[in-house]
């Protein structure tokens, strides 16, 4: 499958994302937000880092690029998105994935190693995971704390819609530890840790690789 | 505004040199550029003695970081700079500003910024507005070094009585240079190529930044301050992909980055690196605010701005780049071949200086110094240990370790995907570098309180202990930058303790053989008997030729020898 | 066209915890103010403005807020306009 | 003693560049309100506080606002007593 990693102003993990790809083998492209061409990839990366250094909110401001009307087509029509971090928080902005960010509950920016829970793998991106595998990836953002209404979580939970969730400590205060979210039809996730920096025995994890291997196929 | 901040005798020297009486607008350029901050008049003389070569510098101390070779192309730049009083007066704006600014110094070599070190000193955190200071500061760095994707990957902090006014912060960049990727130097030369400033907008902010560091801090420091700089780390990264893509192109002659007394210091340094002159329009500088001074604008110390030297037939391909980026970029003058500083403003030409005047010709102070008495500041190892000291000392042990654990936390340190070993893990840190098996190690060190009581001694225990922190990692030391932070240098004793940490430091580097490349000098560190311990951090970093060798801290495995090395 | 000024606050929902609220309050306890019972804090914005009249304003400004400037799963907002 | 709600708003000061306000004048420019002239942003506190009168919680939340939430090199504040 074609690869390719957006590019917002102040995306800042387009390049660790891009090297990851690399890793397993793929040989994806950028996207620059202000393109309307989706260069043809059959899946769409959302990177993380500070887009419009997550001023006013973040990925407020993100979620209105040009190429986020393309995404959202995209999406709509079936195409895999995946959002790592900010990519997750613009997803939501962009009202791909239902909920919200809202500030970590210590009030700071948190970067650390956690554990996740699979729990549930029926979506391209984590099927060469098994449900119930933990796994261990490095967090790093202030406005983590996943938040969604009381209705719609019930909603999230009847559809299988919750893929990860924090294992041991919840770091940032998410509502029921959920680390990571699907939509409907499981063509679109997005996840707060960072797949990308999980994927070399040197830096401490390779909890990410079978995310990456998969859009192989 | 006039001269400000000079003594008598500067004002006769620069009437002297310039062969007139310098107008106003030339006087409050003289002003800045002579400023302690700028000219370094009471260190120079002192500093340039270091050892500042081996086989493996490319480039040592004079331009805006020292470059180290670490083999098959690769190249490590790097500088430390403090921001210790405008952390004293905003502590979040005052460190995230100088994280900002240390990462466009190593910008302006032409290199990717790839990781931080902060060294932080502050009061006791339980009294008075020490922990507003301590939390203002990390947070301001955890704001701009996340934002900007540079991770922090190593630090230190202490708590003691004399940074209580006068809080520490220094902050450490360190830049990659990959195979056949190019370094600049912050020069213009060539006559007609254009000067082309990029970035943020010329506002208000700062004024008088320069002079401002060069002064004790007192309580006037807030009247006197017409106003803060607030950083921008949005820009400040948009900088850093746009002038990375600027610098890869055949037609960037220099580059150097605005800090302090902003374009005045920018422009003459340059054209004196490029023994050249630079004729600048100001109206074409874009500004934030409306009717602003020639003064204003040329004083200015608005952030995230840099000035790039390029070749006219090349300026419509480097403009686009950054009009990508959605940042000002405006050709604002042109490098001449008389070595002068020549502006022009509504038409008019208001300063006319040569730039050896600007950059070399402030005098040269040599104060008086004297020994001190050192009071006892030891700690009492006469009595016998008893059980409540175990209990105390352990108890400020999980302190310590939990407060360092509460500041790495609030850093991304892992962006960038190269750390080895992050925060909290090894002596120093360690970074791979992608495509190699190598690795750098580095580190930041310091101890005021031995430097107080033995200021050579002590600046040598730094640049031993920085030593041992790599090798303990695996790494070889190959070069140092030093951050010296001191009081007021007219106080006979603070600037015996800088005469005796200048010797203490050379010393070590020469009989350790790792030269310095890099450094900062920073005096007016509070006053009389609140002035704070003369305090030299030494960054330094180290080489692992392979990083399969790296060697990870603990013990390993039960029944293996431990040895004692040293005396 | 007038100029107006458009003062916008925007507070999480009630229900929803606020950490930075809860912080400053405890700061405030310890520096002695121990009459304060709760701190919330949210985001304000002064919006300079050119229109016709006030009801136009409100109007845009409301626009503006409800599709960007707060988050409708987590925001609640007020709009004043300063004479 | 009365439960008073107090708003306190603070800004930067005029003067100083607000990075914030003009990444979302930009953003708002681009969704199309080309007639914002100008955002500024800030912090808006509530804070519940109990006491005597309106005098007394006025000049109390000026005192932690001086010492404390607001810091008087770069911003100003406004406090608004809410009935
Ligand atoms: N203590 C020091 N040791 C070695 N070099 C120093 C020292 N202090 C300053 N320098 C060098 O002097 C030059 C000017 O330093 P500085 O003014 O801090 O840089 P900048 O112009 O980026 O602010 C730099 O090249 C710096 O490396």
């Amino acid at each position: 499958m074609r690869v390719g990693v957006v590019v917002f102003p102040g995306t800042n993990c387009d390049m660790d994302t891009y090297h990851a790809l690399r890793l397993v083998g793929h040989d994806p492209v950028y996207l620059w937000h202000k393109e309307h061409d989706l260069k043809n990839v059959d899946v769409v990366i959302l990177p993380g880092g500070f887009s419009y250094g997550d001023y006013l909110r973040a990925g407020a401001i993100a979620r209105f690029s040009p190429i986020m009307n393309e995404i959202i087509d995209f999406a709509k029509k079936g195409g895999y998105v995946l959002g790592i971090c900010n990519g997750f928080q613009i997803l939501l902005e962009a009202g791909l994935l239902p909920g919200a960010m809202l500030p970590n509950i210590t009030n700071s920016f948190i970067c650390k190693e956690v554990f996740l829970e699979v729990i549930n793998n029926n979506t391209l991106f984590l099927k060469n995971y098994k449900v119930g595998e933990i796994l261990k990836m490095p967090i790093a953002h202030k406005e983590g704390r996943y938040y969604i209404s009381k209705r719609e979580l019930e909603e999230l939970k009847e559809n299988n819609q919750i893929v990860l969730k924090y294992y041991g400590e919840n770091p940032n205060g998410s509502l029921e530890n959920i680390a990571g979210i699907i939509n409907k039809k499981g063509n679109v996730m997005g996840l707060m840790p960072h797949p990308e920096r999980a994927v070399e025995e040197i830096l401490g994890s390779t909890s990410g690789l079978n995310l990456f291997l998969t859009l192989l196929e | 505004m006039g001269v400000f901040g000079l003594k008598e005798e500067e004002i006769k020297h620069a009437i002297k040199l310039l062969g007139r009486e310098p107008n106003d607008l030339e006087w409050s350029v003289i002003s800045v550029i002579w400023s302690e901050h700028c000219s370094y008049k009471h260190s120079r003389k002192y500093l340039k003695d270091f050892l500042t070569k081996a086989e493996w510098v490319e480039q040592g101390p004079g331009e805006n970081a020292g470059i180290v070779n670490l083999g098959d192309g690769y190249r490590v730049v790097f500088k430390i700079e403090s921001h210790n009083h405008p952390s004293a007066v905003e502590p979040f704006q005052g460190a995230a500003t100088g994280v900002g600014g240390i990462v466009r110094d190593i910008l302006a070599i032409g290199a990717r910024p790839i990781a931080l070190l902060d060294s932080l000193r502050f009061g006791p955190i339980e009294k008075g507005r020490n922990k507003y200071l301590f939390e203002g500061v990390v947070g301001g760095i955890s704001f701009y070094g996340n934002c900007i994707g540079v991770p922090v990957v190593g630090g230190e902090i202490v708590f003691e009585d004399c940074y209580s006014s006068n809080p520490l912060v220094n902050v450490m960049c360190i830049g990659l240079l990959t195979p056949g990727q190019k370094s600049y130097r912050g020069k213009a030369e060539g006559k007609g190529n254009l000067l082309l400033l990029v970035g943020a907008k010329t506002g208000r902010d700062g004024l008088q930044g320069a002079s401002f560091a060069s002064e004790k801090l007192d309580d006037e420091v807030h009247k006197k301050r017409p106003s803060v700089q607030v950083g921008d780390p949005f820009l400040g990264k948009l900088l850093i992909e746009s002038c990375l893509e600027a610098a890869s192109t055949e037609g960037v002659i220099g580059i150097q980055d605005l800090g302090a007394a902003g374009l005045v210091s920018s422009l003459s340094e340059s054209a004196r690196r490029g023994r050249s002159g630079v004729k600048v329009y100001l109206d074409k500088v874009p500004q934030r605010e409306e009717n602003m001074t020639a003064e204003e604008i040329l004083l200015s110390e608005s952030q995230e701005r840099m000035l790039l030297v390029i070749k006219p037939e090349k300026a419509e391909e480097i403009i686009s780049i950054f009009k990508k980026w959605d940042l000002e970029a405006e050709i604002i003058g042109e490098v001449i071949e008389e070595e002068k500083f020549v502006v022009y403003f509504k038409g008019e030409k208001v300063v006319d200086l040569p730039t050896e005047l600007l950059v070399d010709g402030s005098l040269i102070f040599d104060p008086p110094y004297k020994d001190y008495e050192v009071p006892n500041l030891a700690f009492d190892f006469g009595s016998r240990v008893k059980k409540e000291h175990v209990n105390r000392f352990l108890e400020e042990l999980v302190n310590d370790l939990f407060i360092k654990e509460k500041i790495y936390r609030q850093y991304d340190y892992s962006v960038q995907t190269n750390t080895v070993f992050s925060p909290g893990f090894g002596d120093a840190a360690v970074l791979r570098i992608k495509g190699t098996n190598k690795g750098i190690a580095v580190v930041v060190d310091g101890n005021g309180r031995y430097c107080y009581l033995n200021p050579k001694r002590g600046a040598m225990y730094a640049v031993t202990e920085a030593c041992r922190n790599i090798l303990c990692v695996g790494g070889r030391p190959l070069a140092i930058t030093d951050g010296l932070n001191f009081g007021d240098p007219d106080e006979a004793e603070v600037f015996y303790q800088f005469r005796e940490t200048i010797k203490g430091i050379d010393l070590a580097s020469r009989a350790l053989e790792i030269p310095i490349v890099s450094g900062n000098v920073s005096f007016y560190n509070g006053q009389a008997e609140n002035t704070i311990f003369p305090t030299p951090i030494i960054g330094m970093v180290g080489i692992l030729e392979d990083l399969s060798y790296l060697i990870k801290p603990g013990f390993k495995v039960v029944g293996n020898p431990v040895y004692l090395i040293g005396d | 066209m007038k100029k107006w000024t458009v003062i916008l606050e925007i507070f999480l929902k009630e229900g929803i915890f606020d950490p930075q609220g809860k912080t400053v309050k405890d700061a405030l306890h310890n520096l002695g103010f121990k009459e304060v019972e709760e701190v919330r804090i949210g985001k304000v914005l002064k919006i300079d403005i050119l229109g016709e009249n006030k009801e136009e304003i409100i109007s845009k400004v409301k626009k503006m807020s409800e599709i960007f400037l707060a988050n409708p799963v987590t925001e609640d907002f007020v709009i004043r306009v300063e004479e």
